[in-house]
């Protein structure tokens, strides 16, 4: 059941070593509260996961800039100065995924399978490591889900019960990523009470939301 | 009390406040109205939608498209929302529910569950159960302790399994049982039993608990 | 791009052998009208894929009723007695399928992937003739993608484009359907002008829609 | 006209009616400016939508929600519709996409494409190249025949791919080229080339169309 939290509350759930999803495409869609509360708190040695590094202004390319990241889990580093920086100088680790198989690994994580297969990759260097299986005359690799301890999720509008309403292009992995952590915290631009949003028009239901803060 | 209602309280003492549960055909659909007072439970309907309510009764009160998966019109309460089959199964299977209440043919002492299938009778198919059994964080049987005298929990399951090592939690109307590592735990039995019923009736071994208790609905 | 037609135009693409998927839970969310409309064509030999064979009057029930499926893709059958006769009488093939696992193969088709690993049927009679992989001490099978020729989905309202409003538990299988068959029609209550539903509310997006009739 | 243009231009003419199309970035964006007249062709952004709008440069028409996969302030057209993650790649790896445009630093005579990764030169990344490859019915290469007068067409490609097998039509300043069972198919040349021009600054071999065309925009 979700929780309305001040960002002092949210923030102490941060720790040293987490996993930590973070929607937002170019930063767009991220909860930018939340992600300032998270490089506040100095905690280090975190793994994130998110389509790129944004922008070092922006979203998740914040953590970057200020050092937490040893790993990134994202599509895309190009636009983020620091994370080029630190990758050319192997102070961050990156795992480089196919944006269309980072989401499907997050909602495997999220919804309980194990992993999906992807035609994605085939016979690039991606697929060093991984299976590769043959439907119906058809390659796929074998990509597995990825969970987060944490998930960092932006919303237009949340109600009391964490249901959630995104707007326009910042939708893009919120839903995905509020099923896929053990802790989900949403910053919500408006806060409503119970009962305020259409149950036919939820784009998150409130069942994976645990806390959320004001934006 | 009869027994079904007996069962059903017992199982809806195993509930905090705020789980979301998704409640079985049979005695586990009677689960839902002894929740305790000062315990809210939201209850999750496969055919998509959390927050279940009241069944209707009233034709005008109806709504066409809006049934539980036991195609009974019921309604929805406030902070519920509905979705697709694949987020709906996403809840189940991710382990986003608290705990499944389900009926059962027969359990084991290795917590193997089989609900679905008689061998020689019609199979009438499978609906959501395994994905239930694979999915909610608990497993909780609600059911009669024994079928026309023969126990219902074995050493073995003898007919076709609906989950592997799934089941955490056995109630009947004679006992409490929890399944654990080294085998069922009986924690409790009811008021007008003895543990030589218990005993005399379950086919598989059961570890007796130190502080074994009487079952208080 | 999204087409109105009469019902008699979606009637003539119904092809014998074809393989169909039918929407609804009980038949609630199924699309009534082009059911009857399949059931007249007595088109023969069909394959069905549906959460169940719901009802012999409602849903996809009608098409076993009719005798016109050959093989039914399902998690029940109990309540259809036309099911339960021809399948106790060899008549009809059924391929049992759990809930969600349908769900996930439906999706998986739609969307392009091969597969997904599922921990739901492991050690049961249904991981006959599957892959079980272990990823991280746990144990999945591998469940194959579905695909149709004919997806048959009821919205509640479609704009001109194709674009899909649901209500209430009348989604279940519609949007993850809509994506998985060569020719998706839709029977919509009611068909509006493009534009007339905000694009932040589409449940369905057009581009997977083929042909639209008025409910 | 412009060498880009030429290219986008002719790009344009590959689409019917009614098709959804992904355009990627530098040369392949372009080409949403010459549809022809009577065609209707719906552009899906990869972060989340489809009827990808004109770009809006008016600080008070701007949503900051709503940008394309460019990080540029766009609108959405009529008939277009938002979701999640999933489900535009859901479009555009199940099939759902008419067509996808995009540039390559190499393509060869088996289809295969390279353009996500340089050796030696700083990785910034896959973005959704990869999964656009692998699911769009037809990927059109639109892109300058040579690099620094060095062929881009080639027998094998030797950098790092992003699909294998995966090009189905090359557009360049120069020819089109369709990626046939049997090898590259050359079909049109542009007007001021010759045939042996194509020839010299194409190392892949080339199938010669016995109704070689000359491009027209």
């Amino acid at each position: 059941m979700a929780k309305v939290v001040s960002i002092k509350e949210a923030a102490e759930m941060f720790k040293d070593n987490m996993t930590v999803m973070v929607s937002g495409f170019w930063g767009i869609g991220a909860p930018e509260k939340l992600l300032d509360a998270l490089v506040e708190t100095g905690v280090q040695g975190l793994t994130g996961i998110s389509i790129s590094t944004a922008l070092v202004d922006r979203g998740i390319g914040k953590l970057v800039a200020s050092r937490q990241l040893k790993k990134a889990i994202v599509s895309y580093i190009g636009r983020n100065t620091a994370t080029m920086e630190q990758y050319e100088a192997g102070d961050i680790e990156v795992e480089f995924v196919p944006q269309g198989t980072l989401a499907e690994r997050v909602r495997a994580g999220g919804f309980g399978l194990g992993g999906i297969l992807t035609p994605t990759g085939v016979g690039t260097e991606l697929e060093k490591g991984k299976q590769r299986l043959t439907i119906d005359g058809k390659d796929y690799l074998l990509e597995l889900a990825l969970k987060a301890d944490v998930a960092l999720i932006k919303a237009h509008k949340a109600d009391r019960s964490g249901n959630l309403v995104y707007r326009k292009a910042a939708r893009n992995t919120n839903p995905l990523m509020a099923a896929a952590a053990r802790i989900t915290i949403v910053q919500a631009d408006e806060i409503v009470e119970t009962g305020m949003i259409d149950p036919d028009m939820v784009m998150t239901p409130g069942i994976f939301v645990d806390y959320i803060v004001q934006g | 009390m009869d027994k079904k209602e007996f069962i059903a309280r017992r199982v809806a003492q195993e509930f905090k406040d705020g789980d979301f549960v998704n409640l079985g055909i049979g005695i586990p659909t009677l689960v839902g109205n002894y929740i305790p007072e000062g315990i809210k439970v939201y209850l999750h309907s496969e055919n998509g939608f959390t927050h279940i309510g009241p069944m209707l009764e009233n034709e005008n009160e109806i709504d066409p498209e809006l049934i539980n998966a036991s195609d009974q019109h019921v309604s929805i309460l406030p902070g519920g929302a509905f979705f697709d089959s694949g987020v709906s199964f996403g809840i189940i299977r991710g382990g986003h529910l608290a705990a499944t209440v389900l009926g059962a043919l027969q359990v084991d002492q290795e917590g193997n569950l089989a609900n679905w299938k008689i061998p020689g009778k019609k199979t009438v198919g499978i609906g959501g159960g395994m994905d239930l059994v694979s999915g909610a964080k608990r497993v909780i049987i609600a059911m009669e302790h024994t079928s026309k005298g023969a126990s219902k929990i074995l050493k073995k399951c003898d007919i076709p399994l609906t989950g592997l090592n799934c089941v955490d939690l056995i109630v009947t109307e004679m006992a409490v049982i929890e399944v654990t590592e080294s085998g069922l735990l009986l924690k409790e039995i009811a008021e007008d039993v003895t543990l030589e019923d218990v005993l005399a009736t379950t086919e598989a071994d059961l570890i007796i608990s130190p502080d074994l208790k009487k079952i208080s609905v």
